[in-house]
């Protein structure tokens, strides 16, 4: 579980403790960052090692952004996300054993391997979904909040979503329709500077990008996403608006370090970026700050390193060690609620009854 | 039993399904103060209010999203589209999304959603407005298609739809909303995924969907009075899953068959079930399966140009005739040469 | 050709006849109004007539707006409109008598029977048409402001909406791209205060709708639909701001006194509003208005009422007597560049040779 | 003649067509600085400027549309949408604009665009990003879809395309870009509306497009080899219009016939392809028409799931050999039991 989800238990405290608790929140917001860093760059080999498939997005840069959003949750309320996830899942408290098993696509996967790294799904930790399809997730997370609204639930909806995801139509019907109803919704854009390689004022007519909120009448704001704690205060204050049902626009303004996925060099990029990426790292910046503070040292850092290998290696070694799903379970989940005449065919499977050669085996409709 | 118009089966069950579970609501743009476009939830808002029945902005795939995000929390959203064409605004909500959650997660979440639609034409209205595209939600593992051409089945499959954990495209029609027919009172639901043959018959297997199994009956009617003859009509009442069972022993039995279909023949529905025919019923087959479908253009304004573009009454006759003349078969002589429309 | 059309050669004059063509300026506004207003009467009796078929959305109370707006452009600027558009077509210089034959669905329409009311189109008079799919019209006006600025035109596009088709992803993705790319178009929303019996009120969380530029950085204003004048000027600022590239939204406030087609009966309006729109109408405000300060009188009014009656009378003799197109032009139009294979079958053909009996005539593929 | 990859025939020809035509330009997400998610638009930012190769922000619906209008007015926009599954968000100015515009005003205007996109699947992508959908352009009229299967067809049938008045749905595939083949020099437009058969064969007419048509060309020859096996080779090519012709005429040389697809089997391409032959070649079918197509399920992410899912090589050679077996053809005896991949 992140660190940071065993401080939201700690109850009020006297002024002393409680300076050492901030010490501790501190800690756990660096310990968490790390992490997501060290879970990633453990999927990016793993990717190059072709354990993992297909499109596979990274939070590298975002560590501060994911672990001061997912700490203002509480742990009712839901998540959406696009299909840069990874991080996300893990600070929901997903068993990193099982966010790394989906990435191998494998049975112990928080999705059985059925989504892959675009598609981490898990209704306890209310981790609604990432999603694939750019906007997708806004109209999905509008209706969630309006499931919650229709329930007089006291939960809210998170719905994050890139720079680039505010140009697209669902951005815009999603925003309206949570504002016109009043659902308890945080659209969060974690806006990172790029889409796959356009900036954001290649993108957008208007580049501040909170300032859309103003469209549909709601409140919003832009935080440093380089900074968890501040991160995690606009989030609290975001979180809290919307659960008396005032919609709320959160701009988080972060980086993107390494390509648009795994296998993108960002040649786009110009040498001075690249350069200046070097020195703007928010898990060096957090860690120096919080060094020179004296809320982490050198020995601290080791075994916050130390700890975090293990659970990256756990997790690979478990993901690596999982089963594949097995054929037979191809139909499985095409419905919910079995039907007449669903087609369970495989490829080489005649529609009607097989012809005198070997057929193949498998289920027949 | 009930005599009932099309129309009002479908309000009759939505008002009794709201009443039966407070997860079902409704949603859909201008359901509510104005009724509906053809006022299939007329009083409902009054009945039910705001919160069970939501007039939406015009806003297909924000709307349609909405409700499968609603649907995803266990709610049971039944939205509608006000005519299918429009449905293509939302169709990455609902390709994308609706029919894919449940897979792409592995089975986590099922999305309980009833999308409302009206298919049609021969109303005027032109190009945009005038299109059969039930094959782009057929054509889509995770989706389930149905399509009532009766008040009795637009209950019963509205009944299974909504207490169905999965998203399932309803399709009605223009021209059946004022049909009428007799309507059980008991609550059954129909069973998604089978065909019913309403009419039986030696001669030849006549089928539709819709509209056109509507006609169908007509014309299997008309030319067993006119010609003697004795069709065997299959409404196929769902598209997804089609049933090809009921199909296919209809032909081994008739040897010959017509499919009529309201959208345009090349890659239509007809082609799916002329090809299941032809495949299934391959050493029964006495005749080419014909298709009866709309002219493939853009639809036309202009009355007597729409009316060429409708597959009509006297086409299917026509082809009926020419199909039994193929495989040997004596029409009356009274029956031949029924002027083309 | 609407009168104001002529006004537009008008040299400039020495004061005196500055002021004189001015009234003849306002005179023309008035006349034009009358024009949309009685042609729409006659439209709506031939629908009760079976003349007419299909959808018909008529400009009945948006006269001044229509006429306020079409008066801004020059002859060849561009206009996208959405399916409420006899008026538009009228003021841009189209024949009456065209535009009321595409009502019957005649040869002689417009768009020769193909369109009918919802797609009157006219390559000459730069009407690129009326379109029925809300909010289609908007990406198709971004674009053709995208070809002229590609040649380096200097014509404007103006894109008509209404205030329903504010909610919709089209209108976001458009002036986005419009803002973003900097292109010569002008959005005018027509905000008659309804969708179809929904307000805007309880259809967008900014009900200010102008106000929407702000997300695009897009100047925007709004203006009486009710006052042709303000309404002329305010066009008129808009498009001088778009043909420098610098796009503009527009909201023009008016009143919709009917139904949202010739069959809506409106139930939905409270005996309240009914009350109000009896004495809230532009051609009778704008023609009090005119006569007052002298511009008009009663026998001026006459004689428009009399000349207009003429053009309307005239335009559904024309409409009644043009013929309908021949089931042999059914497909002539699915193609501009024929192609082998094209299926040219009608519904009663099979699809490969006839059988023995007697075959529908027509082309085969 | 040169050889190059189908990748490479693309964009050459797109340079080329920009170099002729002014008129000519490109628009899409990341064609530009990113040089487009495939690559094929590599290069041509730097040497057209942005005026001629415009990146777009992330607005299927907003940039098709953008690109509908200009086209309107007589550009000739080739737009790229990244993967065919993110059309869907277009569809609506696409097939309700772009299809339409032509016909709904008469005549008046046309629009010359082409929308380039790849289909595809077997990358792992999951169940959004690997379906097929060319159906859905596929069945409007108005629309043109072309399926270039080798890079020589990439060439002709995208400068026929480019040249072509109405909107063409160019479909390219992920796993055909780095396919190599000889492509002449010369710039001869293909005929969209026909097939080309590029296997002569006596024994079976095997049919595909686009990727599946490739897979066919390699299967036949191997069957040549390990089962003496005279297989003749249909590539569709053009999805709309059909060259029904073309196809039926093999069949009736042929007497049977297997198609291979790479969308799902129920109402895919093939059902039309399929129901076609079953009617044009009635009279000459030994066997059902059999179909290969994509197992009916939301596109798994697990790579043993996905390649259950996609038809094979082995799928294609038991599908052959089992319908010659039906129609009496003797295959030799090393053939029999290829095991099921
Ligand atoms: C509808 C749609 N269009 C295009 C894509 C391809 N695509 C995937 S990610 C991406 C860029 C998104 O950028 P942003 O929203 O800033 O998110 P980030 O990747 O930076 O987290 C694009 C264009 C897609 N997946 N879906
Ligand atoms: C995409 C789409 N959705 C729904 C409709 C049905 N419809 C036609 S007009 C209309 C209301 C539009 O209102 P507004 O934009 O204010 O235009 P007005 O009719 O007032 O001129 C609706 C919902 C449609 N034609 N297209
Ligand atoms: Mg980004
Ligand atoms: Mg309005």
């Amino acid at each position: 579980m992140p660190a940071q989800a065993r401080r939201r238990r700690s109850a009020p405290q006297a002024p002393d403790r409680a300076s050492r608790d901030r010490e501790v929140q501190l800690r756990a917001f660096y310990r968490d960052m790390v992490l997501i860093r060290r879970f990633e760059e453990r999927a990016a080999r793993a990717y190059t090692e072709a354990l993992i498939g297909g499109y596979c997005h990274l939070n590298l840069g975002e560590e501060a952004a994911v672990v001061g959003l997912m700490s203002a949750l509480n742990p009712t309320d839901y998540l959406f996300t696009n299909y840069r996830e990874h991080g996300y899942a893990l600070m929901r408290g997903i068993d990193p054993n099982r966010v790394m098993a989906e990435l191998y696509g494998r049975v112990d996967g928080v999705s059985k391997g059925w989504g892959g790294s675009m598609h981490m799904f898990d209704m306890t930790h209310r981790l609604l979904g990432g999603y694939g399809i750019v906007g997708g997730q806004l109209p999905l997370a509008t209706g969630a909040a309006l499931a919650i609204d229709y329930r007089g639930g006291s939960e809210v909806v998170m719905c994050t979503l890139g720079d680039g995801t505010t140009a697209i139509g669902a951005f815009h019907e999603s925003l309206n329709i949570a504002a016109l109803w009043n659902l308890p919704i945080v659209f969060v854009i974690i806006n990172n500077g790029l889409g796959m390689g356009t900036t954001v004022a290649k993108a957008s007519a208007e580049p501040e990008l909170y300032k859309r909120g103003a469209a549909y009448r709601m409140e919003s704001a832009r935080v440093d996403g380089f900074d968890p704690v501040a991160t995690h205060e606009a989030a609290a204050k975001a979180l809290e608006t919307a659960r008396k049902g005032r919609p709320y626009l959160l701009e988080v303004v972060t980086e993107r370090l390494r390509g648009h996925s795994v296998v993108d060099p960002a040649r786009y990029r110009t040498a001075e970026e690249v350069e200046r990426l070097k020195h703007e790292d928010p898990l060096q910046t957090f860690g120096a700050k919080l060094t020179a503070d004296g809320v982490l040292d050198p020995d601290r850092i080791a075994a916050i390193e130390q700890e975090v290998a293990g659970i990256v290696t756990a997790a690979a070694d478990f993901a690596a060690s999982s089963p594949h799903p097995a054929v037979t379970t191809l139909f499985d989940y095409t419905y919910a609620t079995p039907v007449a005449n669903d087609s369970r065919r495989l490829p080489g499977q005649p529609l009607f009854e097989p012809l005198p050669l070997p057929a193949p085996s498998g289920a027949h409709a | 039993m009930t005599i009932m118009t099309y129309r009002q089966a479908l309000h009759d069950t939505l008002r009794a399904e709201m009443l039966r579970d407070d997860n079902v609501f409704l949603m859909g743009e201008e359901i509510g103060i104005f009724e509906g476009s053809y006022k299939i939830t007329a009083g409902l808002l009054k009945e039910f209010g705001e919160k069970r029945v939501r007039d939406t902005p015009i806003a297909e795939e924000g709307f349609a999203g909405a409700a499968i995000g609603a649907a995803m929390l266990g709610l049971r959203p039944v939205i509608e589209m006000m005519t299918i064409n429009f449905s293509m605004l939302a169709l990455d909500q609902i390709i994308n999304h609706a029919a894919k959650i449940y897979g792409m997660f592995g089975g986590q979440a099922s999305v309980p959603l009833v999308i409302r639609t009206p298919g049609g034409g021969g109303q005027q209205l032109g190009a945009t407005h005038s299109q059969n595209i039930e094959l782009f939600y057929a054509f889509v593992p995770g989706m389930k298609v149905v399509a009532p051409s009766n008040p009795a089945d637009a209950k019963a499959l509205l009944l299974a739809a909504i207490r169905d954990d999965d998203p399932v495209l309803f399709l009605e029609n223009l021209a059946l909303y004022n049909t009428k027919g007799e309507v059980p009172d008991d609550d059954t639901p129909a069973e998604i995924g089978k065909a019913a043959v309403t009419r039986p018959g030696r001669d030849l297997t006549l089928i539709g969907y819709s509209r056109m199994a509507h006609l169908a009956a007509e014309v299997a009617t008309r030319l067993a009075e006119s010609d003697g003859l004795d069709i065997e009509v299959v409404d196929l009442r769902s598209l997804r899953p089609l049933d090809r069972a009921t199909i296919v022993e209809s032909v081994k039995k008739t040897h010959a068959a017509v499919v009529l279909e309201d959208d345009w023949l090349t890659y239509g529905i007809g082609a799916e079930v002329a090809a299941s025919i032809s495949d299934g019923a391959f050493d029964y087959l006495d005749a080419p399966v014909r298709r009866v479908a709309m002219a493939e253009v853009p639809m036309p304004y202009a009355k007597p140009l729409e009316t060429a573009a409708l597959p009509s009454r006297d086409d299917a006759i026509n082809a009926i005739r020419q199909t039994l003349a193929a495989v040997g078969h004596r029409p009356s002589a009274l029956a031949l040469g029924v002027p083309h429309s």
